[in-house]
């Protein structure tokens, strides 16, 4: 039970630290998560970044989080409103430099599916659709994808269906842009020259065999493999008291 | 200005079966619900619906049986999981399912906003999404006339109506939001019927005092309708939160077959005003 | 002296006639004639009206006019604002129905230039700028030209450059939608099969030959001719009210 | 968010010779003349300007020689007549003009703020103003890739710098305008670089207290300046009206071959905050 609890503070953190300090950094919906690590790099590391929220607010003073990533009250204090449509130029621009997507199946070069499990035409599972995936994974500086769980039901060798689009599926100019890939069990980047899938941390009680077994393809590992950093104290209160009805836990069900 | 104030069951007649229709707000945050739940009681039929990250008033309508298509960037509950009558008849094709991205379906209702044909977006390139949208012709492949550049061009999206739930209105279809604005404006803009839901109704004069918050001016919006509590069990900022028990009540009834008796209790023996 | 002072009176009230109410009209810059007609029209014939102000104050309250047509004083206890991006959205769209436009020559068939006199390449004058002519010409289901000096010199055969669109430069599409003109001497429309300029009322004071005389090309003479109605006391007075410093006068220098 | 407020001195030396260059407002209102007059004094050279209906602002840097080429939908003093350096040396053809229309203007802006390389209008066809812009490469004639209809693209107008002066700011960026926004917001979105020049620099705090009215938020600005009248003699909505009085006086110098001694007296003796 211990590392449940950790589990989600742990990815926070890692996905808190993708975030450096003069980023303009958006989140989507149903994400508790991005929001937590969006507001703990802005409390810690990265004060001067540009936090452009889901519910439209610019730098919210965002004292705790809801079930909704929407919820108004998550604009509280905010400084100006910024429409998603106006956030959406800014990635046609270039100048929104990291995005938070999920993902219901990832493979090794990094295509999401958050559409449908199955085929297509006849799906055995309609999912809740890919919302911004599609746009912004090959046009955004760094995506960040987060998954809570990691298997070899949901790291496949090829997903049933492109929703977001890996390295295998980008133009040559979109290949530059960085994606990092967080679950439950470790970080995940593609900085190889054939841009495939590697493990560049475990996270702490998971060996790399382990993560391995639990992928649906041969994962890479990165040379300089290492351990996750695990957040401290200071860190961890302030996640808890960002989040006291656990709404983060909601995802690792 | 001319005055339109009008009653939810003459606006909600101004839908007609089978319309485009698209919603004001963003997932549990002032959707029009006063309106949508007019819809279910007048019965509407074959819906086609249209919206970048629709939830409950999408979910409500399709398990109402009102709706033959839906389009969306994604249809969810948020943290709560899936839509539950939108899973059930997608999977028993009760309902057709046009996924679309969020990006598209905004720039489909930017175009049809700024009265153009189409407009280009970038990012889409590799996605199966692109694929399944061009064959649908809601997007296409094209090439910038002067970088040559591969582009994608949204085809405008045009609704038959737009509802939008404000938090005041004056009786001529001035309105004003607060908070978020979402796309409400565009969407405004892009559809050929505008009907506007509002927690109250002030005199032209509270415009007239801070005409830089007005969100809409008179002349986008055909009728206005006074509906306070118009958005619950949604959010409308600056009046009431998410009725976050609500939204798992609905979902408890959905999944546990007893969606009649929440549409009984909560729409057909609703008191409207 | 009778005559020219009553002159711009005369033109305002005539533009204002071609309000009808309900419609969406727009005046752009440099417009106090204009500016006139739309107050008129709203205080008289078209109370509802939607009035959008160069300036961007959707139904202001106007009480006087200024020099500048874009002066934020004529946005007075406006209802809105409405910037001219999203007004030509509106044109775009179809919905903007009536706009008033400027013009130094006008042609037969009604192109206008604003932009130089003598050729492009070599020109003689520079002209200010169409600014919205060519957009808005075609488009729009009824555009009034105002001249306030009507002469062989401005009513020219062909115009030295095309910057509005006369109706030999439209789609068919495009050659639906009405244009008036409005001088100092008459009220002149394209409402034949040809779509030629024809004269339809003459200002008072006026002989249609004379007319026909400061005209240089063939003015055709509409079959129910007839003469420019005057504006009563209480719309002359309206107007004078609206412009103490005489600012409409200055057009006709 | 991290503070960038400076000196006109120093925002004004962001600007290189050579640079495509737009302002904030419109005709006599709200242009950035403090800045303008900051860019006489520097000496910039051949500048290109770019903007929707300038006016003092445009002819003053024309006049001052700072200009090589202009391009606007209209450049005149309104009622007042011709931009009197503007037709000077238009005539001379000491500058070249490059004369759009409102809407391809703006819409270029619009779709550099958009990220896209062109956008598309409608109107425009048949005009020989169109012809120009096609030779110069503002415009091109294309079919919508859906419908087939003859649209203009318009290509994007991306300003090396663009000033903008508002009512209000903070030491971050943040900015607000009172009364009409023109274009000003679009012209942030598309510039490389934007500076805000601000009758009052206020505190983070008074944004946060009404975000709704934030025209500008922090990461669109480069620089801010405190420059207080920094319109005049246009107006500034809520603070100051145009100086028409001065206006004929600029007129009168530039008519009366005065240039100079006005540039002296209102320029280069001005005592700069």
């Amino acid at each position: 039970m211990t590392q449940s609890i950790e589990t989600p503070d742990l990815m926070i953190h890692a996905m808190s630290q993708e975030i450096t300090d003069l980023d303009t950094v958006l989140h989507g919906v149903s994400s508790p998560m991005p929001v937590l690590a969006m507001s703990v790099a802005r409390q810690t590391h990265a004060p001067d970044m540009a936090y452009i929220s889901g519910a439209e607010g610019v730098d919210p003073d965002i004292d705790r989080i809801y079930p909704s990533s929407f919820d108004h009250r998550l604009n509280r204090k905010c400084v100006a409103y910024f429409g998603l449509h106006e956030a959406f130029d800014l990635a046609q621009r270039g100048e929104l430099n990291v995005m938070y997507l999920g993902a219901a199946q990832i493979d090794v070069h990094g295509n999401t599916n958050l559409s449908v499990i199955g085929s297509i035409d006849d799906p055995k599972v309609q999912l809740p659709g890919g919302a911004a995936s599609a746009f912004l994974m090959p046009i955004t500086p760094k995506v960040v994808i987060w998954m809570t769980r990691h298997s070899t039901r949901t790291f496949v060798e090829e997903v049933d269906f492109v929703t977001g689009q890996g390295y295998d599926h980008r133009s040559d100019e979109h290949k530059k842009n960085e994606m990092v890939v967080i679950s439950n069990l470790g970080v995940m980047n593609f900085k190889n020259p054939e841009r495939e899938m590697q493990l560049q941390t475990r996270h702490p009680g998971y060996s790399v065999d382990e993560i391995k077994e639990n992928t649906g393809f041969d994962l890479r590992v990165a040379p300089d493999v290492a351990e996750t950093p695990v957040p401290d104290t200071k860190i961890v209160e302030l996640i808890k008291s960002l989040d006291p009805d656990n709404v983060r836990r909601t995802e690792f069900g | 200005m001319r005055k339109v104030l009008s009653s939810l069951a003459k606006t909600a007649n101004l839908v007609a079966d089978g319309d485009l229709v698209t919603f004001g707000g963003a997932t549990f945050h002032r959707a029009p619900m006063a309106f949508v739940r007019e819809m279910v009681r007048q019965g509407k039929k074959e819906l086609n619906l249209v919206d970048r990250e629709p939830a409950i008033d999408f979910d409500l309508l399709i398990g109402a049986g009102c709706v033959s298509m839906v389009r969306a960037g994604m249809i969810a509950f948020e943290i709560f999981g899936m839509a539950p009558n939108f899973r059930r008849k997608s999977k028993t094709r009760e309902i057709i399912v046009k996924e679309g991205a969020c990006q598209p379906i905004i720039s489909g209702f930017r175009a049809a906003a700024m009265g153009l044909p189409s407009l280009p977006v970038k990012g889409m390139l590799g996605s199966d999404l692109l694929e399944i949208s061009e064959i649908v012709g809601g997007q296409k492949l094209f090439e910038d006339p002067f970088t040559g550049e591969k582009m994608i061009a949204v085809r405008a999206i045009e609704p038959d109506i737009a509802v939008i739930h404000a938090q005041k209105a004056d009786e001529f279809g001035n309105a004003r939001i607060e908070g978020p604005v979402y796309e409400d404006v565009i969407k405004a803009k892009a559809a050929k019927k505008v009907v506007v839901t509002a927690e109250e109704i002030v005199s032209n004069d509270e415009f007239r005092k801070m005409p830089e918050a007005t969100t809409l001016p008179h002349f986008l919006v055909d009728a206005v309708v006074h509906a306070p509590n118009g958005a619950y069990p949604c959010s409308c900022c600056n009046y009431y939160e998410v009725d976050y028990d609500h939204i798992e009540e609905y979902l408890k009834a959905a999944t546990d077959d007893r969606f009649d008796e929440y549409l009984k209790q909560y729409v057909h023996e609703e008191r409207v005003t």
